[in-house]
């Protein structure tokens, strides 16, 4: 299986690449998805702007109280991250759950959520983080929220010319759990929960969740944090809000899980991502 | 861990590593996409992406202007070539003409419609997108029981009931048994389509040189002289000019014992083209276009006694055949009826075989072929049996099975099993589990809402293919050995080894006979060229038949080299050991090598011999063998998910003798990750309308490393008097064993809330349906 | 695959009706659409470019409505072929004057269907089948009043 | 169109104009010579192809030549020194870790990342690791073991 033609650019820096793009060349970051897109031939792009060689694209740092990511950071770099493991768990965690290790070592975050796949696994914690992207074109810069960047199934709010220039995260002390039950062919998630909890006097004050596999787009279960915070947390509770996550959700089916029980298997390992983001917590 | 061989000793029975394995761990094997010859093209194959379909026309004159692509053919072209050759006959079998193009309708998705022929592959895979076909599309089916229905779209026009064959068999008196059972259990049970999935796909090479009218086909194939025979017979050239070699073979399952369209038509290519042309598979070719295993629908019902003794066994098999027959498509259910009263006595059977078209691939032989359909059939019945009658399913099997004073035990199918203790296996994997323990750990789970199952197979096997009368393309196997004038072994064997190790298993045979070291030893084998005849590997068979004739020439060249230690010594009393011939008496001996030298220089030679130091011997097996084991499964069932967690899994298999253990366990190990994949995992789909649904590895999940759990292996060893090596064959059993211990074991685990039976693959999502289903006290 | 669900348009039944009717409000609302071209009554030849982030194919195929039934129900057929596959897309639509909205200007659609897909696309796209398809219909009924 | 690329195959320095579209693995293997890498599919999910790129694990097929203009590659035929097999070979050969090969140079290779970054994994960190490998012949327990050994004879 062989891509058709196309022209390649390799440019050194962001101002290079970005020319190109607003040329409606399309960004190469790790490939792991457009590659193969591109060996069946359902991705037929004309000019591949790689954005291996950009300088100062890959980079985990914390600054002003929050994690910046440069979109061309490697899965592997962020689950091996000592700061992010140690300042953003959710994101080293979930990390590890992508693919396997020849992806991680060159899937990046920037072309794992640019790609929009309603099956990834970072949207679920960039949900449950509340992360922001810095999007960059020619011309301009803009942070958009996270929830407002997934629109659809491999659908974003990206404008023609831009591309993902950092993630955003909080410095997150929260407890914190990614719990994903995968396809045992690809990997995907069928269903992969975020959870984030911060407990105060032992009560809940604030929830977080991110689900991803379960619906056209990777989501916030706001109905089941608003059910969660104000509360202790007990295994009733648990399940009692993990009842609401996929309340005005329409889960996906196919040959591998029905719509019935990819919601079940949501509300379930949304119980047990709670429970253990729960017990991280104290 | 391996023993390495550092003096000379036995060599059979130690855990040897394998001779084959320097090149491979080095990356320096060569598969067939190794080759590369001066002036090669390549192939790329355009298919159907219809079920059913009539071609209305062909367009090949955008992909005949891109630049590099020497020729583009199509149905009309390959006129007198062919067809792909089914080798199975059954009586009043319809056999479709199978054209190695689509002429003017397709019958699959994949359906081979025109071959495009360029410099490199990149512009075969453009000028492959550049061919037009339009098609009248057609209603398809696919499915083997909608396809028996009245009023289902034929697959073939002019057999509109989509049958090709009805088989029968029966055995004793099955009427008399039911009508004086005291209990009957009937189960409809389905044995799901499989992707055999070998890693390396197939592949061909082909040479043609004009100037001497003679073909070489680099084929990856488990069978190189079969397709050798059938390719020469389809392209009309002599079988003695047609070379076939299997290079390094990347595993096969089963599925490359077939000669395929594709080996025919590049030949034809390369014969058109005179130059060489390569054409490697792509994974989607391979789901889509080779073989596919199993694809039964099983209706059976058992008759017994109240004490647990089965009188009599009843089966309707519905076998997928696909749209066309594959090599051995029609035999493959012959082989479950062979086998269907697995290591039971009863000496009742009826076999009703229904083979049915489908707008599918063809099924064949897949590790297993027949026998894991049959045996999980069996295995299931009794477990349901079992239940019916709150019998222990230990204590069931031990009721029924063969006893060992009645072998040789002929079966009511009309074989002769060879030998066994079948309790053997059965004891040492209960007691490896610690089976009292396991049930009460069980009950007090069970107390405690865990879903706790204890599961096991008892399953028998045919191997060692076969006595030639009942075996398509003969059932012999040949073996040459020479000693070289240097006094090093050269073996020439028939089977063509693609993983199993018989490059090693074969040098310690050779090795202990002459008493060489196992480095004196070299093994060749898949080139017709190079090897005298052959058979391939399939079937359990390449020790247990190809080692045996490997031994049986060993024989002949002992005497031979007695006749020339007898001349060189001047004794009549001579005997040989540690690879020289010593005279009994003087005490005096001559090395390999002196005898070696002396037989080719032939200065001498000894009365009625002839200069050199070869054997050849052509071995015709008397029987199968019947290899048997059992196989105990200790699983637990998530209740909120459906979830299958095995928690043990303990195998005890009866190969007969072992030559190399660490080469048996990993057969074991091999084919039991392939008995999970059809229980837990895999399962071919295509949706009504002939589409593949699990077309790639994105869909179609075969196990990985985290998936397998650790498989506790041990044996029994009870020697099969057919050969004198006293082995019976390990490539199929795990596979056999592993499909009935799972499932008896999940169904076991969820038998207290009156679940008999489910069919595989057991996926969460089936799992947590009949939980949810019982547990809220819906019916299931 | 089935496909079904319900959607709102803020115009009457009878003006939705006639937009679904519409070649030209048809070629705006379906996704990819490029032409639709009259071939025949109520059946015209189409062609499409679908593009959802890196995924791309062309189409060419044929849109057919039948068993009309004014303003409340119809079938819409439409189906594609292009080099990564083709597609059949097959559906009832009910039409019926919106009881929530509580104004007399919207139509409730219902829509029952089942969709087909072929070659690479029915390969290797299991995964996202359903969720395209619910995509492209969500788009469908979007720009079909926009 | 083509483009000059030169790269680090096993220690040798390799120049050579290519369609950006070749994939690595193709170069690799058909431009470059090493056939020890494998294709066994189309979809990234067997691992077949692994190479080592820059010291870490990649699969080659899902990587274009051009990518790789400048960088280091090992390949499995890179792996044994001065004709002395690496340790993660020696242990696949002495437990039985291949059976018909085809798989095994990508295993290999991802199992050395796997003990460079962790040099005493449990059974279930070795299981995690090789899961972008599909081995269709052993069930995967004699590779486990090999893994186990090289990690052993690492120690050692």
């Amino acid at each position: 299986m062989i891509p058709e033609a196309f022209d390649y650019s390799a440019p050194k820096t962001l101002d290079e690449a970005l020319g190109l793009i607003a040329s409606g060349a399309k960004p190469l970051a790790g490939g792991m998805s457009l590659i193969p897109m591109m060996k069946l031939r359902l991705a037929l792009p004309d000019h591949l702007v790689d954005l291996g060689r950009v300088k100062d694209l890959s980079y985990i740092r914390e600054q002003a109280g929050s994690l910046h990511i440069g979109a061309a950071t490697t899965h592997h770099e962020v689950e091996s991250s000592a700061l992010v493991r140690s300042k953003c768990p959710l994101l080293a965690e979930t990390a590890s759950h992508i693919g396997d290790v020849q992806v991680r070592n060159r899937g990046t975050i920037g072309g794992s959520v640019a790609h929009a796949d309603p099956s990834a696994d970072y949207p679920a914690a960039l949900q449950a983080l509340e992360a922001k992207l810095v999007l960059k074109s020619a011309k301009s810069e803009r942070t958009v929220a996270i929830d407002d960047f997934f629109v659809d199934t491999f659908t974003t709010s990206i404008e023609p010319g831009e591309m993902i220039r950092e993630v955003i995260l909080p410095v997150d002390p929260a407890g914190s759990s990614y719990q994903k039950v995968a396809l045992k062919a690809s990997g995907f998630a069928v269903v992969g929960i975020a959870a984030r909890v911060r407990l105060a006097g032992g009560t809940i004050v604030m929830a977080r969740i991110g689900v991803t596999g379960l619906s056209n787009r990777a989501y916030r279960a706001t109905h089941t944090e608003r059910a969660l915070e104000g509360r202790t947390g007990n295994p009733a509770e648990i399940q009692a809000a993990a009842a609401l996550l996929t309340k005005d959700i329409e889960a996906n089916a196919d040959i591998h899980a029905s719509a019935e029980y990819r919601a079940h298997l949501a509300r379930v390992y949304a119980e047990r991502a709670l429970a253990t983001a729960l017990a991280r917590a104290v | 861990m391996s023993t390495i061989i550092t003096k000379r000793e036995t060599l059979a029975g130690k855990r040897i590593r394998r001779k084959e394995d320097p090149r491979l761990i080095t990356g320096t094997a060569t598969y067939v996409d190794d080759i590369k010859l001066p002036g090669m093209h390549y192939a790329m194959v355009v298919r159907s992406p219809h079920a059913a379909a009539n071609i209305r026309s062909i367009n090949t004159k955008a992909a005949l202007a891109i630049k590099g692509v020497a020729a583009v053919f199509t149905g009309k072209d390959i006129e007198g070539v062919g067809p792909v050759p089914c080798g199975a006959a059954l009586p009043g079998l319809r056999v479709p003409h199978h054209t190695i193009l689509a002429t003017d309708r397709v019958y699959l998705v994949g359906h081979p419609v025109a071959v495009v022929v360029a410099t490199d592959r990149y512009i075969a895979q453009d000028a492959a997108e550049a061919v037009e076909i339009d098609y009248e599309v057609l209603p398809a089916v696919a499915d083997p029981e909608k396809a028996l229905a009245p009023g289902a779209p034929p697959v073939h026009p002019q057999w509109p009931d989509n049958t090709a064959f009805n088989f029968h068999q029966e055995g004793g008196e099955v009427d008399k048994a039911f009508a004086d059972a005291e209990v009957v259990v009937k189960q409809r049970i389905t044995s799901q389509r499989l992707i055999p999935m070998a890693m390396e796909t197939r592949g061909v090479v082909a040479d043609w040189r004009a100037a001497e009218r003679s073909l070489t086909l680099f084929t990856s194939t488990q069978a190189p002289h079969l397709v050798r025979s059938l390719v020469a017979q389809c392209l009309g050239l002599d079988d003695n000019r047609l070379r076939v070699v299997a290079p390094e073979v990347g595993g096969g399952f089963g599925s490359k014992i077939d000669t395929y369209a594709e080996e025919i038509l590049m030949g034809f290519v390369a014969m058109k083209i005179n130059k060489p042309v390569k054409w490697i598979e792509t994974r989607r070719e391979n789901f889509l276009c080779t073989i596919h295993g199993r694809g039964h629908v099983d209706y059976y019902e058992l008759a017994a006694k109240r004490d647990g003794e089965i009188t009599a066994i009843k089966l309707k098999i519905i076998q997928d055949l696909g749209a066309f027959l594959s090599l051995l498509t029609p035999a493959i259910p012959t082989l479950s009826v062979l086998m269907m009263p697995g290591l039971y006595r009863t000496k009742n059977i009826r076999a009703d075989v229904v083979g049915a078209f489908t707008n599918c691939m063809a099924t064949d032989a897949y590790r297993g072929a027949g026998r894991p359909e049959a045996t999980h059939g069996i295995e299931r019945m009794i477990d349901i049996l079992a239940a019916e009658l709150k019998m222990d399913p230990a204590e069931i099997r031990l009721k029924n099975f063969v006893r060992n004073e009645e072998f040789p035990f002929p079966t009511a199918t009309g074989l002769i099993y060879d030998s066994g203790d079948y309790a053997a296996p059965l004891h040492k994997a209960m007691g490896i589990v610690d089976y009292k323990t396991a049930r009460k750990e069980q009950a007090e789970g069970r107390a405690k809402g865990k879903l706790l199952g204890i599961g096991m197979s008892t399953y028998g096997e045919i191997c060692a293919f076969g006595p030639s009368p009942a075996t398509p393309a003969g059932g012999w196997e040949s073996a040459q050995v020479k000693i070289e004038p240097s006094g090093k072994v050269t073996v020439m064997t028939g089977i063509s080894p693609h993983g199993q190790g018989e490059e090693t298993t074969f040098s310690q045979i050779a090795a202990d006979e002459l008493g060489v070291d196992l480095d004196d030893v070299l093994v060749l084998h898949g080139d017709t060229s190079i090897v005298q005849y052959g058979i391939g590997t399939f079937g359990s068979r390449s020790t247990a038949v190809g080692g045996t004739a490997l031994y049986f020439a060993l024989q002949e060249l002992k005497t031979k080299l007695k006749k020339w230690g007898a001349l060189l010594l001047d004794s009549e009393d001579v005997m040989l050991a540690d690879g020289q011939c010593t005279c009994n008496k003087s005490g005096k001996s001559v090395s390999f090598k002196e005898i070696a030298f002396a037989a080719y220089r032939a200065m001498k030679v000894p009365p009625n011999m002839e200069p050199g130091l070869v054997a050849t011997y052509f071995w015709e097996p008397p029987n199968f063998t019947f290899p048997f084991g059992a196989h105990i499964v200790i699983t637990e069932v998530d209740r909120e998910t459906g979830d299958i967690d095995i928690k043990r899994y303990v195998a005890v298999d009866d190969c007969g003798r072992i030559l190399n253990p660490l080469i048996v366990d990993g057969q074991v190990h091999g084919g039991v990750a392939q008995g999970l994949g059809q229980a837990l995992w895999e399962g071919v789909v295509y949706d009504d309308n002939g589409q593949l649904l699990t077309g790639e590895l994105m869909d179609y999940a075969v196990p990985r490393a985290p998936m397998m759990p650790w498989i506790e292996s041990s044996h029994t060893v009870t020697p099969s008097p057919v050969n004198p090596l006293g082995v019976k064959g390990v490539g199929e059993a795990g596979t056999i064993g592993a499909s009935p211990a799972v499932v008896n074991s999940v169904v076991d685990a969820l038998s207290h809330l009156g679940v008999r039976h489910i069919d595989m693959p057991l996926t969460p999502e089936k799992i947590w349906q009949i939980v949810s289903k019982h547990e809220s006290g819906r019916p299931a | 695959m089935k496909i079904a669900g319900t959607t709102r348009l803020a115009v009457p039944p009878q003006r939705a009706y006639e937009m679904m009717q519409d070649p030209e409000v048809l070629a705006r609302a379906m996704p990819g659409c490029e032409s639709l071209e009259k071939i025949g009554p109520d059946e015209y030849r189409m062609k499409m470019k679908m593009a959802m982030a890196s995924l791309s194919g062309a189409f060419e195929g044929k849109v057919r409505i039948t068993d009309q039934n004014p303003p409340t129900s119809f079938r819409l057929i439409v189906e594609g072929t292009g080099k990564i596959g083709f597609m059949k897309g097959e559906g009832l639509l009910n039409l019926s004057p919106s009881a929530e909205s509580g104004t007399a200007a919207a139509t409730d659609v219902a829509y029952e269907g089942d969709v087909q897909v072929g070659g690479t696309m029915a390969a290797v796209g299991q995964r996202l089948i359903d969720a395209t398809a619910r995509m492209l219909i969500k788009k469908f009924f979007e720009k079909l009043t926009a | 169109m083509t483009q000059s690329i030169t790269l680090t195959i096993n220690g040798t320095s390799y120049s050579h104009e290519v369609e950006p579209r070749l994939l690595l693995i193709h170069y690799l293997r058909e431009v470059a010579g090493f056939t020890g890498p494998h294709i066994g599919c189309e979809t990234s999910l067997c691992g077949a192809c692994t190479v080592e790129f820059e010291g870490k694990a990649v699969k080659s097929c899902t990587m274009f030549a051009v990518q790789a203009d400048g960088a280091n590659i090992v390949t499995i035929e890179g792996l044994a020194t001065n004709g002395k097999l690496h340790a993660m070979q020696e242990a696949f050969w002495n437990e039985h870790g291949a059976q018909c090969g085809f798989c095994t140079p990508g295993m290999i290779m991802t199992s050395k990342q796997l003990l460079d970054r962790n040099p005493d994994p449990t059974e279930a960190e070795i299981r995690h690791g090789i899961e972008g490998n599909i081995c269709r012949c052993t069930g995967y327990q004699h590779i486990v073991n090999a893994v186990r050994a090289a990690a052993k004879a690492g120690r050692a």
